[in-house]
C-alpha cells in the first residue's frame, strides 16, 4: 500500500506539473483528469474510499466534464495554442515559482516537524453518513444552499 | 496494515498546492486559472483527508465533502463568468479584464 | 448754564446725522443752515458758557452725564471737564470752526458733494469738542480718532483722483501710528493708576511718580508719540503737506487751526506728566524746534501755494513743541490760539485766490493780483505779518513769549532761542517770498477776472484780519491749570534779546523782497552750483523724509505683502496635500487591475505571515 | 424647558422648510425668517428674567444614564448674549439670502436653520457629550451651504473647512473622553457633566496635553494662526448667508468655547498656556492683517480680517482679567455684526457686477452712494474707531491684555495700524477712484435696495449701541466672567508663584 501511496502521489505531482505548463487546453485538461484520479486513489490509500469515489465521480467526471463543454463551447482550438506559446515565456515563471518555492520550503519546515506514522484505518460511507446527518447537518444544508446559489448563478451568467 | 508517514500526504498536498498556486499566477488563460485553482482546492481536500487518515476520524472526510461542493459551486459560477467574458470580449486572456486599475 | 456743555458737541453731531440721513435730497440753502448753523449754535452756547465760567470764578467745572462703560476699575464716562484750557480750545472751534463754515458755504457752492462736506465738518467739529472737553482720556481718545477719521473723509474728498485718496490714507495711517502709541500709553497709564480720568491720573502721577524716573519718562513719550503724529511734528509730519489735497476750508479748520494742535492740547493737558519726566519735556523743545527748522527750510523751496502754508503750519505747531518744551504752557496755548486766527486767515485767502486763479496753485503762476483780488491781498498781508510776528500782531506777542521763556531756560535754552529766532528768520523769507510773487510783480499768464463769492466769504475774512491783529490782546485764562507748573509768568528780556527778536523776521522780509519784490538780487545765481540745487532738491522733497519712510517701512510692507499674498501658512496646508496625494499615487500605481498581480499580492501576503508564524 | 423649544423650533422649522418648498419655492424663506424671529422674542423673555451670574434657565435630563451622559441646557448671560447674536444674525443671513438663493431653496433654509440650531446647542449645552454633539450638527449643514451654494471653487473650501474643523474636532472629543475617564477614576462614575468635570484634578503634564486638545479645536473654529487657512477659502466660496452665519457666529462658538470650556476646566494648563496663546494672538492679527492687505478677492481679504480681529479675542481670553474678558466679548459681538455686513456688502456687490476681484472695481460712490455710505461705516467700524462696537472690544482687551502681558500687547497694538492701512484701501479701491465699467457687466449695479438697507441700518444701530453705551451687553456678562474668574483665581496665583 506504501508503494501505491507513493505511485500515486508521483503521478499527481507530474500530471499536475503537465497541467499548469501545457499549451494545448484538452491536453492539460486530461491531465488534470488524471491527477485528480491519482488523488483519488491516494484518498483511497489513506482510508477513505468514499472520498476516494466521489473524487472520481464527482471532480474528474462532472466538473471536468463542465470544463470539457465549456472549451468546446468557446471552440479554444489551435490559435489558442499558438497563443500560448507565446504567453508561457520562461520568464513569467520565475516570480510565481520562487513564491510558491518559498511557500512550500516554509509548508515543509512546518510539516517536517511532525513525524507521525500512521496505521490506515478505513473509516467507510457509515461513519461519513453517521457525521454527516448527526452533528453536521447545518454544513450539509449550508453546501446545498451554496449548490443551488450555484446553480442559479451560473444559470443566470451563461444566459445570453 | 503497513504505515505511511503522515507528513509525505502532507508535503504532497503542499506540493500540489504550490503547483497550482504557480499555475495561477503564470498562465494568463483564465479556463487554465480556474483549472490551476482546482488544483489547489484540491491540494487543501487531500489534507483534510490526510488529517482524517491521521486521527482515523470521519470529519476531514466530511470537510472533504464541503469542499468538493464549494468547488462544483465554484466552478459552475466561474465558468459562467468565463462564457460572458467571452462574449463580450471575445478572449480568455485574463489581462483584459483590468478596469479596476487605478 | 454750564450744565448744557454736553450740548456743545451735540449740536454738530445733530447736524452731521439730519445731513447724513437725508444724503444730498436736501437744498442748497438748508443744507448751508444746517452745517454751518449747528456750528453757529455751538459758538454761541460756547460764548455763554465762557462768560457764566468766567464770571463764576471757579478753576474748573466737571459735568457728567453718563457712565460709558464700566468694567471693573475702568469707568470712563461721558464727563466733560471745563477749565480754561478747554475754554479757550472749546472756543477757538467753535468760533474759528464758525467762521470757516459760513465761508465754506460760499467755497463749495459749486460742488456736487455739498452736503456730503458739511455733514464731515459738523462730525469733525462735535469730535474735535469731545477732544478739548472730555475729562477722561478715553473720551479724549475718541475725540482724538474722530478727528482723524473727518481729517482722512475731507483730504480725500474729491474722491475720484486716486493721489487725494493715497493722502487721506497717509494722513491717517501716520497719525494712527501715533494714535497706537498713544493708546499704548493709555494702557501703561491704567496699569498703573487704574483710571484714566485725566485730573485724577494727574493727582495721582505726582503723588506715585518721582521726578525723573523711568515710568513717567515712559507714559511721557507714548503720549508724545500721539501728539506728534496728530500735530505733524518730527518723525511724523511728512502727512500734512498733502493732506492739502482736500478742500482749501479743511485746511484752514483741520490742518491749521484745530486739529492739528490738538497734540499741543494733548501736551499742556498732560503737563504734570512732562513735568515729572524732564527728559523727555526737553526732547519736546527739540522735536519743536528741528521741525520748525526743516519745515521753514522746505518751505522756502515750494511753489504751491498750500503747501507753502502746510510747511508753516508745521513750523509753527513746532514753536508750540517748543513752548511746551520749555515748560511755557500758556504761551504755547496763546500761541495756539493766535496761530488759529492768522493761518485760518491765511488759507481761507489762499482759498480765495485759488478760486479766482480757477484751482491753479502754484504761485509761479500768479502775479500781481493785489488790484484784482484786493480782499485776498489784504487777509493775506495781515495773515503774513501775524506770522512772521511782525511788531504788534498777534503772531508777535505770542512767539515772543515762547522765545522769551526758551532763553530763561539753564543750559540749552539759549540754543533753543537762537533756533527759534532763526526760524523766524525764515519765517520771513517764505511768507513774503509768496507775497511777493503772488501779489506783486507781473501778472504771469493766468487771466483772473476778481473776486470769487459772495459776503459768506468776505466776512469772515475781515473778522478773521481783526482777529489776527488784535489777538495778541487778549488773555487766556489759563493760569489756573498751569498754575503750580509755570515759573515764570513775567519775562524780563533785555532790550538787546528783544530787539533782536523784532529785527530779525524783518530782516528776513527785507531779503525776501531783495529776491522777489525787487529782484535787485537774483534767485537764478544762488541756485547756479549744483550744491544749492541738490539743497533745494533735498529741501523741496521735505528733507527727503518720504523718501526714507517709503523705503523703510511702506516698500518693505509691500514687498512682504505681495510675496505673501497666497498665504505661506496655507501654502503648508497645500504641501501636505501634495504629500498625501503623492502617496496615493504610488498606492495606486499597486492597483493594476490584473488579476494575477492581485493573486500574487495575496500569496505573497500568506508568504509574509508564514514567516512571522514560523520566526515567532 | 424653554431652551429645548428654542433649539427645537429651529430643528422643526427647518424640515418645515425643506417640506414647504414643494408647495411654493418662495414659502421656505418665509418659513425660516418667521421661525427665526419666534426665536428672538422667545429669547427676548430671558432677558428679563433672572440675575446675571446665575443660571438664566437651565434643563437637566438623564440621556445616557450608564455613561453619565445628560440632555444638560443652560443659559447664564454670556450664553444669552451669544444667542441673542446668533438669531439677530441669522434673521440678517435670512435676509440676505432672500433673493440671492433661489435654487433648491427649501434644503438650503434646511441647512441654515439647523446650523443655528447647533449653534444655539454649542452656546447651551454644559454636557461636554452634548455639546460635542453640537458643535458636529453646526459643521455639516454648514458643508453643504457651502458645497451646493458656493461659488466656483466651492468642493475644495468646503472640504477643507470640514476636514480642518472635523479633524480638530476629533482632537476636541478625545480630550473630552480622557477627561470624562479621569472623572471616572477619581470619583467613580462616569460623567459628562461640566459642573462634575470642573472638579476633576490632573497632573500638570496631562492636563496640558488634555487642554489642548480643547485649545486646538477651539483656534481653529476661531480661527487663529497657523490653523486659519480653512476661513478664507470657506469665506470667499460660500455663499453671502454662509459669510454671514461662518463669520458672525461660528467663528464665536471657537471664543465661546475658550471662556466656557478650556480655562475653567484646565486653569493652571491655560495660565501656564497663556503666554503662548497670546503670542498666536498677536501673530494672528499682525500676520492676517498684512496678508489681509495684498489680497485682490474682497471676501478673501474681508476673511483674513476676520481672523486678525479675532486675535484680540483669543489675546483678551488668555490675559483672563476682567477687562481683556469683557473685551473679548465685546469683540466677539461687535465683530459679528461688522464682519457680517462687510461680507453681506461684499456679496451684495458680487450679486450686482460678478466679480470679487477689487483691481476690476473702483469709484462706486457716485454709483452707489447709499452702499459706499455704510461700507465705509463698516470699514471703520473694522478699523477700532471709538464711539462704535469692535473699539470698545478691541480697547478693552487690550487694557485688560496689557495687565498680563505688556509686550504681546504692545506688539498687538499694532494691529490697529494695520487695521487702518487695509479697511481704507478696501474703501479706496472700491468706492474712490475713476469709475471704469470695462472690466464687469454694471448693467445690474443699483444702489442698496429699502430692505437691504433695514438690515444694514439695524446693524449699524447695533454698533453704534455697542460703541455708545456698551454698558447694556457689558452687564449681562458681567456675572458669568466674575464667576468664572473667581473660579480660576487659585490657579492663576499658583502659576503665577510658580513663573517667580
Amino acid at each position: 500500500m506504501t508503494t501505491l501511496f507513493y505511485l500515486a502521489g508521483a503521478i499527481a505531482v507530474i500530471s499536475t506539473f503537465a497541467v499548469i505548463v501545457q499549451t494545448n487546453i484538452v491536453h492539460a485538461l486530461l491531465y488534470l483528469i488524471l491527477s485528480l484520479l491519482s488523488v483519488a486513489v491516494v484518498f483511497y490509500v489513506l482510508g477513505a474510499p468514499f472520498a476516494a469515489v466521489l473524487e472520481a465521480i464527482v471532480y474528474a467526471g462532472a466538473i471536468m466534464v463542465l470544463f470539457l463543454f465549456v472549451i468546446m463551447m468557446l471552440n479554444l482550438g489551435q490559435h489558442t495554442r499558438e497563443q500560448e506559446r507565446g504567453w508561457l515565456a520562461a520568464r513569467v515563471f520565475v516570480a510565481p515559482a520562487i513564491m510558491a518555492a518559498i511557500l512550500l520550503g516554509q509548508l515543509l519546515n512546518v510539516i517536517g516537524q511532525l513525524s507521525h506514522d500512521v496505521e490506515v484505518t478505513r473509516v467507510g460511507v457509515f461513519e461519513v453518513s453517521a457525521l454527516l446527518f448527526g452533528p453536521y447537518v447545518l454544513a450539509v444544508e449550508l453546501a446545498s444552499i451554496l449548490l443551488l446559489a450555484g446553480l442559479v448563478a451560473a444559470y443566470h451568467l451563461a444566459k445570453k | 496494515m503497513e504505515t505511511i508517514p503522515i507528513e509525505h500526504g502532507l508535503i504532497l498536498a503542499g506540493i500540489l498546492f504550490a503547483l497550482g498556486l504557480i499555475g495561477v499566477l503564470t498562465r494568463r488563460n483564465i479556463v487554465f486559472v480556474l483549472m490551476s485553482l482546482e488544483i489547489m482546492l484540491n491540494a487543501s481536500g487531500l489534507a483534510f483527508i490526510v488529517a482524517a487518515a491521521r486521527w482515523g476520524h470521519a470529519e476531514g472526510q466530511v470537510m472533504f465533502l464541503i469542499i468538493l461542493t464549494l468547488a462544483a459551486a465554484e466552478v459552475a459560477v466561474g465558468l459562467g463568468l468565463i462564457i460572458q467574458m467571452f462574449r463580450k470580449y471575445q478572449t480568455v486572456d485574463i489581462n483584459v479584464l483590468s478596469e479596476m486599475k487605478g | 448754564m454750564l450744565d448744557l456743555i454736553w450740548l456743545l458737541p451735540t449740536f454738530p453731531l445733530l447736524g452731521f446725522l439730519s445731513l447724513v440721513l437725508t444724503s444730498g435730497r436736501l437744498p442748497k440753502p438748508i443744507v448751508a443752515a444746517i452745517g454751518a448753523g449747528s456750528v453757529g449754535l455751538s459758538f454761541a452756547l460756547a460764548a455763554m458758557i465762557a462768560m457764566t465760567f468766567l464770571g463764576s470764578g471757579e478753576d474748573y467745572y466737571i459735568v457728567e452725564t453718563f457712565t460709558w462703560m464700566s468694567v471693573g476699575s475702568f469707568t470712563p464716562g461721558f464727563s466733560f471737564y471745563l477749565d480754561g484750557l478747554s475754554l479757550v480750545m472749546m472756543l477757538v472751534i467753535t468760533g474759528v470752526g464758525f467762521l470757516i463754515h459760513v465761508y465754506a458755504t460760499g467755497y463749495m457752492d459749486e460742488d456736487p458733494g455739498y452736503s456730503r462736506f458739511f455733514s464731515y465738518m459738523n462730525l469733525f467739529v462735535a469730535a474735535m469738542l469731545m477732544l478739548v472737553l472730555g475729562d477722561n482720556l478715553v473720551l479724549l481718545y475718541l475725540g482724538w480718532e474722530g478727528v482723524g477719521l473727518c481729517s482722512y473723509l475731507l483730504i480725500g474728498f474729491w474722491y475720484t483722483k486716486p493721489e487725494n485718496g493715497y493722502a487721506a490714507r497717509k494722513a491717517f495711517v501716520v497719525t494712527r501710528v501715533g494714535d497706537t502709541s498713544m493708546a499704548i500709553g493709555l494702557f501703561l497709564l491704567f496699569a498703573h493708576f487704574g483710571t484714566l480720568n485725566i485730573q485724577d491720573l494727574m493727582h495721582a502721577a505726582e503723588i506715585e511718580w518721582a521726578t525723573g524716573t523711568n515710568l513717567p519718562a515712559i507714559a511721557a513719550l507714548l503720549l508724545l508719540g500721539g501728539a506728534v503724529g496728530k500735530s505733524a511734528q518730527l518723525p511724523l509730519q511728512t502727512w500734512l503737506p498733502d493732506a492739502m489735497a482736500g478742500p482749501t476750508p479743511i485746511s484752514a479748520l483741520i490742518h491749521a487751526a484745530t486739529m492739528v494742535t490738538a497734540g499741543v492740547y494733548l501736551i499742556a493737558r498732560t503737563h504734570v506728566l512732562f513735568e515729572l519726566a524732564p527728559d523727555v519735556q526737553i526732547l519736546v523743545a527739540w522735536i519743536g524746534l528741528i521741525t520748525l527748522l526743516m519745515a521753514g527750510f522746505t518751505a522756502m523751496t515750494q511753489t504751491d501755494i498750500k503747501r507753502i502754508l502746510a510747511f508753516s503750519t508745521v513750523s509753527q505747531i513746532g514753536y508750540m513743541f517748543l513752548g511746551l518744551g520749555v515748560g511755557a504752557w500758556s504761551a504755547s496755548i496763546f500761541h495756539l490760539m493766535t496761530h488759529a486766527f492768522f493761518k485760518a486767515l491765511l488759507f481761507l485767502g489762499s482759498g480765495s485766490v485759488i478760486l479766482a486763479m480757477h484751482h491753479e496753485q502754484d504761485i509761479f503762476k500768479m502775479g500781481a493780483l493785489r488790484k484784482v483780488l484786493p480782499i485776498s491781498f489784504a487777509s493775506f498781508m495781515i495773515g503774513s505779518l501775524a506770522l512772521t510776528a511782525f511788531p504788534f500782531t498777534s503772531g508777535f506777542f505770542s512767539k515772543d513769549e515762547i522765545l522769551l521763556a526758551a532763553i530763561e531756560l539753564e543750559g540749552v535754552g539759549f540754543w533753543l532761542w537762537l533756533g527759534g529766532v532763526v526760524g523766524a528768520f525764515f519765517t520771513g523769507i517764505y511768507t513774503f517770498r509768496l507775497m511777493f510773487v503772488v501779489f506783486f510783480g507781473e501778472n504771469r499768464g493766468h487771466h483772473c477776472e476778481g473776486e470769487y463769492g459772495g459776503w459768506n466769504m468776505s466776512v469772515p475774512l475781515m473778522i478773521l484780519m481783526v482777529l489776527s491783529l488784535v489777538g495778541g490782546f487778549i488773555h487766556i485764562p489759563v493760569e489756573a491749570v498751569f498754575s503750580h507748573g509755570e515759573a515764570h509768568e513775567e519775562h524780563h528780556a533785555s532790550l538787546l534779546i528783544e530787539g533782536i527778536m523784532i529785527a530779525v523776521p524783518l530782516i528776513g522780509i527785507g531779503i525776501a523782497y531783495l529776491f522777489y519784490g525787487s529782484k535787485t538780487l537774483s534767485v537764478e545765481n544762488l541756485m547756479a552750483s549744483s550744491l544749492a540745487k541738490n539743497l533745494h532738491k533735498f529741501w523741496n522733497s521735505g528733507w527727503g523724509m518720504d523718501w526714507l519712510y517709503d523705503r523703510l517701512f511702506v516698500f518693505p510692507f509691500m514687498w512682504l505683502a505681495r510675496i505673501n499674498a497666497k498665504d505661506i501658512v496655507d501654502q503648508f496646508y497645500g504641501l501636505v496635500v501634495e504629500i498625501n496625494r503623492a502617496a496615493h499615487q504610488m498606492i495606486v500605481r499597486s492597483q493594476t487591475g490584473y488579476l494575477r498581480w492581485y493573486a500574487l499580492s495575496v500569496a505573497t501576503g500568506l508568504v509574509l505571515i508564514i514567516t512571522l508564524g514560523v520566526l515567532l | 424647558m424653554i431652551l429645548v423649544i428654542l433649539i427645537a423650533l429651529l430643528f422643526a422649522g427647518g424640515v418645515l422648510a425643506w417640506m414647504s418648498e414643494r408647495v411654493n419655492p418662495n414659502l421656505p424663506r418665509s418659513i425660516a425668517l418667521a421661525t427665526v424671529l419666534l426665536d428672538l422674542l422667545i429669547m427676548l423673555t430671558l432677558l428679563g428674567s433672572g440675575d446675571s451670574g446665575q443660571w438664566i434657565a437651565s434643563l437637566e435630563a438623564s440621556w445616557i444614564p450608564r455613561f453619565g451622559i445628560s440632555f444638560y441646557l443652560a443659559v447664564d448671560g454670556l450664553s444669552l448674549l451669544l444667542i441673542l447674536l446668533t438669531a439677530f444674525l441669522g434673521i440678517i443671513a435670512i435676509g440676505s439670502a432672500w433673493d440671492e438663493i433661489t435654487e433648491r431653496a427649501g434644503f438650503f433654509y434646511f441647512n441654515l436653520l439647523w446650523t443655528l440650531a447647533g449653534v444655539v446647542g454649542v452656546f447651551t449645552a454644559l454636557d461636554l457629550f452634548l455639546f460635542f454633539f453640537f458643535w458636529e450638527v453646526m459643521l455639516i449643514p454648514m458643508y453643504f451651504i457651502i458645497a451646493i451654494w458656493g461659488h466656483e471653487n466651492k468642493n475644495y473650501a468646503a472640504m477643507k473647512f470640514f476636514i480642518f474643523t472635523q479633524v480638530t474636532g476629533m482632537l476636541m472629543l478625545v480630550s473630552i473622553l480622557v477627561l470624562a475617564y479621569f472623572h471616572y477614576v477619581q470619583a467613580g462614575v462616569f460623567s459628562f457633566n461640566y459642573h462634575d468635570l470642573l472638579n476633576v484634578s490632573f497632573t500638570s503634564r496631562v492636563e496640558m496635553w488634555v487642554m489642548l486638545g480643547f485649545f486646538i479645536a477651539f483656534a481653529t473654529k476661531l480661527p487663529s494662526v497657523p490653523i486659519h487657512s480653512w476661513l478664507p477659502d470657506a469665506h470667499s466660496q460660500a455663499p453671502t448667508a454662509g459669510s454671514v452665519i461662518l463669520a458672525g457666529i461660528l467663528l464665536k462658538t471657537g471664543a465661546y468655547g475658550l471662556i466656557r470650556f478650556a480655562v475653567p476646566l484646565f486653569p493652571a494648563a491655560s495660565m501656564e498656556f497663556a503666554p503662548i496663546a497670546m503670542t498666536l494672538a498677536a501673530i494672528s492679527i499682525l500676520y492676517c492683517a498684512k496678508v489681509a492687505f495684498a489680497q485682490h478677492d474682497i471676501k478673501r481679504l474681508i476673511a483674513y480680517t476676520s481672523v486678525s480681529h479675532m486675535g484680540f479675542v483669543t489675546l483678551g481670553v488668555y490675559a483672563w482679567n476682567e477687562q481683556a474678558l469683557q473685551g473679548a466679548v465685546m469683540t466677539m459681538l461687535a465683530h459679528g455684526l461688522s464682519a457680517a455686513a462687510l461680507f453681506m456688502l461684499a456679496g451684495g456687490l458680487q450679486h450686482r457686477i460678478h466679480t470679487r476681484s477689487m483691481p476690476d472695481m473702483g469709484g462706486f460712490w457716485a454709483k452707489v452712494p447709499r452702499m459706499a455710505i455704510v461700507a465705509l461705516f463698516f470699514s471703520v467700524a473694522a478699523l477700532g474707531m471709538p464711539g462704535l462696537g469692535n473699539f470698545i472690544g478691541e480697547f478693552l482687551a487690550l487694557l485688560g491684555a496689557f495687565q498680563a502681558n505688556i509686550w504681546l500687547t504692545v506688539v498687538s497694538a499694532f494691529g490697529l495700524i494695520f487695521a487702518s492701512v487695509y479697511s481704507l484701501w478696501v474703501i479706496q479701491k472700491v468706492f474712490q477712484g475713476e469709475y471704469n465699467s470695462s472690466k464687469f457687466d454694471d448693467s445690474h449695479l443699483s444702489d442698496l435696495s429699502r430692505r437691504e438697507m433695514l438690515y444694514f441700518g439695524a446693524m449699524m444701530i447695533g454698533l453704534v449701541w455697542m460703541g455708545m453705551y456698551p454698558q447694556s451687553f457689558l452687564d449681562l456678562s458681567a456675572g458669568t466672567l466674575s464667576g468664572l474668574l473667581s473660579a480660576t483665581a487659585d490657579a492663576a496665583v499658583a502659576v503665577a508663584e510658580v513663573a517667580q
